[in-house]
């Protein structure tokens, strides 16, 4: 039971039952519980680095009933991504809340929400992903509406709903496959989905009910309409998870299924479907935040369209034949996702603090506060321009090879899409960082606030500094799973 | 190693400039009005500027070169005869200055008589330096770079006294210099891309285009005064002070001839089109400049007009050398004595001149002196027997002659009617001068003497075997003589007589017609850029409205439609369904 | 048994389709959750149908511990959705007071 | 990759503004003495490496750190001629600018935040001058972009704020062209790698129609920062900035990262000889020659003497495109001399003006009767860069005209020369006004707003000496430009280089 597989999704589980029974502890058991959490998924990643793919099965039944964890390289580094912000939201989070009420609710669901989230990126089979898919939404919906206030309570009573409504779509999606074929293992399932071309229209009535499913609670333009609320009255800790972690979760099964399960019977008209819904995405959610008035609002409408950027590489992937190109476009579609996580999570752990500093968040009275906390305004700078796609954030990187995948497969006009999705980031962006300068008194130090400035900005570093300039181990755990699972789409 | 001299002589000037410009570091800024010395230098800096330059003209032989390959772009300082002679009559005309400029009158309001020397001095020196230095340099840049310097200084000592006519005549003098300095580089590069080499020796200048000729022909000849391009001269001449009308007039507008000199293909080769031209434009410049200068009042706009129509003359032999390349090695020669004798006069003229200004009160011994020496010099230049004047046209003569115009000659001989005439007016003008109540010092007299004596002795110098030559031109002196004393005669008696006639014209002749066009331009141009900008702002004024349109009004809430639950489900069912078609349509017909 | 099999199956379809309509077009919290559970309930259905292996065979397991997942999970988000809910509601009660 | 000292120095290069701008950052707003010592460490530092290279590089040595991104993308910084002659130009500038920086910023607020954009922003020039393939050109134009902003908008005022936006719309929208060039490029080509005489000369002619698109996105891209009319807007806003970084942004960093990028696309992307062939040389020589004569027009127009200043930059920067349209080398060496003399010319001028609105109070040319006899080492400073701007012999400025002229007359483009012309005289019209006020106008009774700073100078010396060496620079330029080493001698190497000569 030592496994890093395991530890991931135990540790965090271990912990929130740790912290509900002894709510005295729970920031200190919080914390340890996050630590060890982190240090598992470094440990996996290690593990996944050296003997490539891991599988295993617990519980000791066969294959068909037990709960069957995989870690290849795509899901990977997305644990890494995600334990890496969790464990900088958790730091952050231990300066954040005051009201021991808080404390006590915030610790237990949030340590659950990590065992969600880690066991669906590491879940190997259908069954037990749809339980990590409900989990994720319980907490996460849970969490939202920590602050007790109308807006927080109404908006992720709203999420709850949506979630769940997506989970039962998945769910008969999952129940026609059953159905068809018989298992729910992914491997096993995406062989038998392209040994029997006559079941498509089983097929593709799961694959539309799961990837619907998912594509509500991926907040995929017009199904958006949950998040910007959710997110922008969630706690600032809370936000980040929500946004940076919990979205990409839906994505990352979507992603899932298309190229592991049904790219069988995929093709290209519904490939532009939801990377047309992208596009739109991209270009409603950066004019969204453009015209927000509060700062959370602002980073909650850039995640919906950050994600309809990951949607643009389906007809990318579809029109790319198996090779070092369409090897570049996954990863590049890794490093957006994972450069969003680290950006995001930085995006507003750092405007909580002005929140909290401020008393408000209204972009355009926030002169002062901008200019107190050079440290806040940094971080807000870096992940601003990760979110931007500006270089040498990893966005950079992905725009760069997803705009070489559109001209290389003669589809241009994502290229246009993309340079007015960023465009329209930059002047989001620096709508915010136009405020820091100003002529009001200025701070005598960088760092004003450790606790909570210095995960912002490490988080914001990350996606910057980090992810630009040394993606290339992406590219290698990627490598290794596709030489290790050799299924379907070849993830 | 006297070859360094070529060196010290213009970069010594340059030297001098910091002392020159009087420059003080003090504790008091701001509490003083300035930090230019009010009070010239204690030592006469600009006297001593161009005593290398001299001694480069007396010590160093012709055909020396001394290459400086570092230097700027390649500089080749070399000495031939021409530059010789250049470079010491140059030298000698900014000495005269010099000496006057340190130690005489400086030309400033009566005010603050010296408030502006240490400027003065500096930019003196500075258009000494580029004036040397185009001497020496036998390179293109050398040439291109002290004529720039040349031609920029100056400006600050025509406009020097402040007055609004100065000012005015500067800006003019500046506008004109740089469009000349604009055509002098064009027709530079493309004499260099031509010819390959960017000192253009004996035979390598042979194969200039019609436009590098052009080019180089109007950028020099707005220096040299070339109707109708020497609007500038007689504005700027006599609004300079005295010891800068005197360089800019001596020596100057000299170097035009230089570099036509150096940089066609005179002696080479046959340019019957070019050399007609030209001698005709000196012609005209002659037949222009000699009228109007007779109606002028000022004695030193008198002058102005009279270089113009001497460089008028030298023009017309040089276009006659273009048409006849044997005449050359006579014809060369000659320009460049009577280049030499004009400035050596000229500048005498002009400090004579101030002098007869500053000389205290009329009448005096020093006054009878001062116009005793002003009517040799005017003499000279109107080319009397025995003076150089005389014997420097002496040399021009075998040119005219074999010009293929036969009747060239009596035209030169009306204009040198017209000359006498016109120093006749110059010496009428500065007799009735009014001079200052004030003497001011009288060390010049001493330079000026020196200029006025070389004058003397020039045709023994350059004619020394050749005593027909002190005799030439004794008839149209005489004709001009006699005119003059009639006409002086009759203003006496009848005063109103050519009263009409003074000042018919104003300094600058052709400028009065040019400008109301100018003018014209101008106002349509301003007329056009208003309505532009107009335009321009409307558009900008539209854009701006859209934008705080949108910016300026709050975003609102625009989703909450999208949140009602139907419209979202019915969404979220319509995309289902959407994509269960396009797989279904994707694999249903033969895809599966 | 086969058709027992399709009614079953059939009418979880059609308690979904039910189910989902009412939850997009009614308005009130409570109506929406109970709408949900019967979407829910309809998949459930379905997944029972598919666990019948015929009269001799044991019924598959693996549906029905999908279902029995389900039901906790539709319990616990009912719960939670109630929750949030009452806290709505008092929120509004508090507005309205004030 | 081998870590020896080769493959070590241009990063350390970089490296060596960027590690001091990052702990400029954390350094207490007081502590003065730290961030002098600090800023000061890192511009000698660079010096001295980029002596080290300058030495290597004419011995032949190769120098080329090689940093792997990801498979196919790899950050390249090397030094070749060109890289040097740009490296050497913004090392040597910025250690001026950073002393009159230090003087100009005395008694203001933020100075830890200002210095430490202002070091990253040089870092983003040295990368930009040392990008050894267009992935590298791009990432650190881009950071340019950014370190910049922080800059423009420094003093706060609404005025700045407004300025470092519209800069920011300009600069980042350019950028993205850039990308798009770049991507679109790398499509065809795979990396694009800077190499001498172009590396597109072997694709195959089918491809041209698409090369001639992608020319037009680059060039959109570049022209935005070597403000290139009509894509120059941003560069009169930007002059809100206080005066060091108007002096950085017109001499040596953006718009000359913007004719350097036009330089590299045209001669080591495209080559001169395809990109002759393809016409773009003709495209790029209209609008070059274009903007010369426009922004002369509109600097005549205006009052502020730092707005005049930066349309006469929008003019000057063309000359190096303008050399660069034009095949032949001699006006290759024009435009690349420019890259220089327009620099040094360029920052004397912004640092006098500077000079002036410090100690003055006087910011208008209106205002500057009789400047030259209050303050006359800076108006002398003033003089000699505005007459080399007008192109006057022998300051540097004429050099770049003389080459420029010869060459475009070599190339048989004999307009150039109308266009050398015009510009002269536009340029003598908006400059000469400036130094006859100056020199000539009568001293007013009192200055605007004027600073007493007790020295024995006309203002304090860290103002003083920075505008005084650089005018230096500018005589030196011109006079010994054909000495070793000269900036001349240097442009020369890299034409016959790009040509093969």
């Amino acid at each position: 039971m030592t496994d890093p597989l395991v530890l991931c999704i135990a540790l965090p589980l271990v912990g929130a039952m740790l912290v509900t029974a002894l709510p005295r502890w729970s920031v200190r058991l919080g914390i340890v519980s996050a630590l060890a959490t982190a240090g598992a998924a470094v440990a996996l990643t290690a593990a996944v680095w050296q003997q490539g793919t891991l599988h295993l099965i617990l519980g000791g039944w066969d294959a068909q009933l037990a709960i069957a964890l995989r870690a290849d390289g795509l899901a990977t580094a997305l644990v890494l991504m995600a334990n890496l912000v969790g464990l900088g939201i958790s730091v952050y989070a231990t300066g954040y809340f005051h009201d021991r009420l808080r404390v006590r609710s915030f610790w237990p669901l949030w340590l659950l929400l990590w065992a969600a989230l880690n066991g669906l990126f590491l879940a190997g089979d259908l069954f037990n992903l749809y339980v990590m898919l409900e989990l994720l939404g319980i907490a996460a919906a849970a969490l939202g509406a920590l602050t007790g206030n109308r807006d927080a309570v109404a908006a992720n009573l709203r999420y709850l709903l949506v979630g769940l409504l997506g989970s039962i779509s998945y769910l008969l999606g999952v129940a026609l496959l059953y159905t068809a074929h018989g298992t729910l293992d992914l491997g096993l399932l995406a062989q038998r989905i392209a040994a029997a071309p006559e079941l498509f229209a089983v097929n593709a009535a799961a694959m539309a009910l799961m990837v619907a499913g998912l594509a509500l609670k991926a907040a995929l333009f017009p199904l958006h309409f949950w998040l910007p609320p959710a997110h922008a009255n969630a706690p600032a800790p809370v936000s980040a998870a929500l946004s940076a972690l919990v979205v990409k979760a839906a994505f990352y099964l979507i992603l899932r299924l298309w190229l592991d399960l049904f790219w069988p019977i995929t093709g290209m008209a519904a490939a532009m479907l939801p990377a047309l819904l992208g596009a739109v995405a991209v270009l409603w959610g950066s004019w969204r935040a453009l015209r927000a008035e509060r700062l959370k609002l602002l980073a909650a409408y850039s995640t919906v369209a950050q994600i309809g950027y990951l949607f643009l590489f389906l007809p990318l992937l579809t029109a790319t034949p198996p090779g070092p190109a369409r090897d570049d476009l996954l990863a590049a579609l890794l490093l957006m996702a994972v450069t969003h996580g680290f950006a995001k999570a930085g995006f507003f752990l750092a405007a909580g603090l002005v929140q909290t500093n401020a008393g408000h968040d209204r972009i355009d009275d926030l002169g002062g506060t901008a200019q107190r906390l050079p440290a806040t305004t940094f971080a807000i700078a870096l992940s601003g321009s990760a979110l931007i796609g500006l270089p040498p954030s990893g966005s950079f990187i992905g725009k760069w090879l997803l705009m070489q995948g559109a001209i290389a497969t003669g589809q241009w006009w994502w290229v246009i899409v993309v340079t007015t999705g960023s465009l329209l980031a930059s002047a989001y962006v620096f709508r915010v960082l136009s405020r820091a300068f100003g002529l009001e008194p200025t701070p005598l130090k960088f760092i004003t606030d450790a606790r909570a400035e210095v995960p912002a900005l490490t988080l914001a570093l990350i996606s910057v500094a980090v992810l630009g300039l040394a993606s290339g181990p992406l590219w290698t755990l990627l490598g290794l799973s596709a030489a290790g699972s050799g299924t379907g789409g070849g993830v | 190693m006297s070859a360094w001299l070529l060196l010290i002589a213009w970069v010594w000037p340059l030297l001098l400039v910091w002392p020159a410009s009087g420059v003080r570091f003090r504790q008091d800024w701001g509490t003083a009005a300035s930090a230019l010395s009010p009070r010239p230098s204690a030592l006469p800096w600009v006297a001593l500027g161009p005593v290398p330059a001299l001694a480069a003209a007396l010590l160093v032989p012709v055909g020396t070169e001394l290459p400086l390959p570092w230097l700027f772009l390649g500089t080749h300082l070399a000495l031939d005869a021409t530059a010789q002679v250049y470079l010491a009559f140059t030298a000698l005309v900014w000495l005269a200055a010099g000496v006057y400029a340190a130690l005489g009158e400086r030309g400033g309001p009566p005010e603050a008589p010296t408030a502006r020397s240490g400027r003065f001095d500096v930019l003196f020196l500075l258009s000494m330096a580029g004036n040397f230095w185009l001497i020496v340099g036998a390179d293109l840049f050398s040439f291109y770079a002290g004529f720039a310097m040349m031609g920029i200084a100056a400006y600050g000592l025509v406009v020097h006294d402040g007055s609004p006519s100065a000012l005015w005549a500067g800006k003019v003098y500046l506008v004109m210099a740089l469009l000349g300095e604009v055509a002098l580089f064009a027709g530079l590069v493309m004499l260099a891309s031509e010819t390959g080499t960017t000192r253009p020796g004996t035979g390598e200048v042979t194969a200039l285009s019609n436009a590098t000729i052009a080019l180089l022909l109007l950028g020099l000849g707005v220096k040299a005064g070339l109707v109708p391009l020497h609007l500038w001269l007689p504005l700027a001449h006599p609004a300079a002070p005295v010891p800068a009308s005197a360089v800019l007039s001596g020596t100057m507008i000299k170097v035009a001839l230089l570099g036509w000199l150096r940089f066609l293909p005179v002696g080479e080769l046959a340019l019957p089109g070019w050399g007609h031209w030209l001698a005709l434009a000196g012609l005209g410049t002659m037949t222009l400049a000699l009228p109007v200068g007779l109606v002028q009042r000022d004695p030193k706009v008198i002058l102005a007009y009279s270089s113009i129509a001497k460089m008028g003359l030298m023009m017309t032999v040089l276009g006659l050398v273009l048409v006849e390349p044997a005449l050359a090695p006579m014809g060369v020669a000659g320009i460049v004595f009577y280049a030499a004798q004009h400035g050596l006069a000229k500048g005498g003229l002009f400090l004579g001149v101030g002098l007869r200004k500053h000389a205290g009160p009329a009448g005096s011994m020093t006054q009878a002196l001062i116009l005793g020496v002003l009517v040799f010099l005017a003499l000279a230049l109107a080319g009397a027997p025995f003076t150089s004047g005389a014997a420097a046209k002496y040399d021009l003569k075998p040119v005219l002659d074999a010009a293929e115009w036969t009747w060239i000659g009596a035209v030169i001989a009306v204009t040198a009617v017209g000359t006498v005439l016109l120093m006749a007016r110059f010496i009428w003008v500065s007799w009735r001068l009014q001079p200052h109540a004030e003497p001011d010092w009288l060390w010049p007299v001493a330079a000026w003497g020196l200029l006025a004596a070389l004058v003397a002795l020039f045709p023994f110098a350059i004619a020394f075997g050749k005593p027909e030559a002190w005799l030439s031109n004794g008839l149209p002196l005489g004709i001009g003589v006699g005119i003059a004393a009639a006409v002086a005669l009759i203003a006496a008696l009848q005063p109103k007589l050519f009263a009409p006639f003074v000042g018919l014209i104003p300094p600058g002749d052709l400028l009065a017609l040019v400008m109301p066009l100018l003018r014209a331009v101008k106002a349509m141009g301003e007329v056009f850029l208003e309505d532009l900008g107009r335009v321009w702002g409307r558009l900008k004024g539209i854009a701006l409205a859209a934008f705080e349109r949108v910016f300026g009004t709050p975003a609102g809430d625009v989703e909450r439609e999208l949140r009602q639950w139907p419209v979202a489900g019915a969404l979220w069912v319509g995309i289902s369904a959407l994509l269960l078609l396009l797989l279904l349509g994707a694999q249903a017909p033969g895809g599966g | 048994m086969l058709t027992a099999q399709f009614l079953y199956g059939g009418a979880g379809l059609v308690l979904f389709a039910l189910g989902l309509w009412s939850f997009l077009v009614h308005e009130p919290l409570l109506r929406k959750i109970i709408a949900l559970n019967i979407t829910g309930a309809g998949v459930f259905h379905v997944l029972i149908a598919i666990a019948y292996r015929g009269d001799v065979a044991p019924p598959d397991p693996v549906p029905h511990a999908l279902v029995l997942t389900g039901i906790v999970v539709a319990v616990s988000a009912t719960a939670l959705a109630l929750m949030l809910g009452a806290r709505l509601q008092d929120a509004e009660e508090e507005d309205r007071r004030r | 990759m081998s870590w020896d000292y080769a493959a070590l120095l241009p990063g350390a290069i970089v490296l060596s503004s960027l590690l001091p701008g990052v702990f400029i950052f954390l350094v207490r707003e007081e502590s003065h003495t730290l961030r002098t010592v600090l800023n000061l460490v890192g511009a000698i530092a660079k010096l001295v490496l980029v002596g080290l290279m300058i030495y290597g590089v004419w011995l032949g040595q190769v120098f080329e750190t090689r940093i792997a991104i990801a498979p196919g993308l790899t950050l390249v910084l090397n030094a070749d001629a060109l890289s040097v002659l740009f490296v050497t130009l913004s090392t040597v500038l910025w250690l001026v600018t950073t002393v009159y920086a230090i003087g100009y910023l005395e008694h203001s607020t933020n100075r830890s935040r200002f210095f430490g954009f202002f070091s990253l922003c040089v870092s983003a020039t040295v990368g930009i001058a040392l990008s050894g393939n267009l992935l590298t050109f791009v990432i650190f134009y881009e950071i340019l972009t950014l370190a910049t902003y922080p800059l423009v908008a420094h003093r706060g005022t609404p005025e700045a704020t407004r300025g470092a936006k519209i800069y920011l719309a300009y600069t980042l929208s350019g950028g993205l062209l850039l990308l798009v060039g770049a991507v679109w490029l790398r499509t065809l080509t795979g990396p694009v790698d800077f190499v001498e005489g172009g590396m597109l000369g072997g694709l195959s002619p089918d491809l041209h129609g698409q090369l001639v698109a992608i020319f037009a996105v680059l060039l959109a891209g570049l022209g935005v920062k070597a403000a290139l009319v009509p894509l120059h807007g941003w560069l009169p806003q930007s002059m809100v900035a206080p005066a060091p970084v108007s002096s950085l942004l017109h001499a040596v960093a953006v718009v000359k990262a913007g004719a350097f990028g036009i330089v590299r696309v045209v001669y080591d992307v495209y080559g001169v000889t395809l990109a002759s062939q393809l016409g773009l040389l003709t495209v790029l020589g209209v609008l070059a020659s274009f903007t010369i004569v426009y922004g002369s027009i509109l600097a005549m127009t205006q009052d502020g003497l730092k707005k005049r200043l930066a349309y006469s930059t929008v003019s000057q920067v063309s000359y190096i495109a303008l050399g660069t349209s034009l095949l032949g080398p001699v006006a290759t060496v024009g435009g690349l001399v420019h890259l220089v003399h327009q620099g040094i010319m360029k920052i004397t001028l912004f640092f006098c003006a500077g000079n002036y609105a410090e100690t003055l109070g006087v910011a208008n040319v209106s205002q500057m009767d009789g400047v030259g006899r209050r303050m006359p080492l800076t108006t002398l400073a003033f003089t000699v860069g505005a007459l080399g701007m007008i192109g006057i012999p022998p300051i540097a400025g004429f050099v770049s005209k003389w080459y420029l002229g010869l060459g475009g007359v070599e190339a048989g483009q004999h307009w150039v020369l109308v266009i050398l012309a015009t510009s002269t005289l536009l340029n003598a019209g908006y400059f000469l006004p400036i130094l006859y006020r100056a020199w000539f106008r009568p001293l007013p009774a009192s200055w605007p707003k004027e600073h007493h700073f007790h020295t024995r100078f006309e203002t304090m010396g860290a103002l003083l000496w920075p505008p005084v060496i650089t005018a230096v620079f500018c005589l030196l330029a011109g006079l010994l430009a054909s000495a070793p080493f000269s900036p001349l001698e240097w442009a020369r190497l890299i034409a016959e280089r790009e040509y093969g000569l």
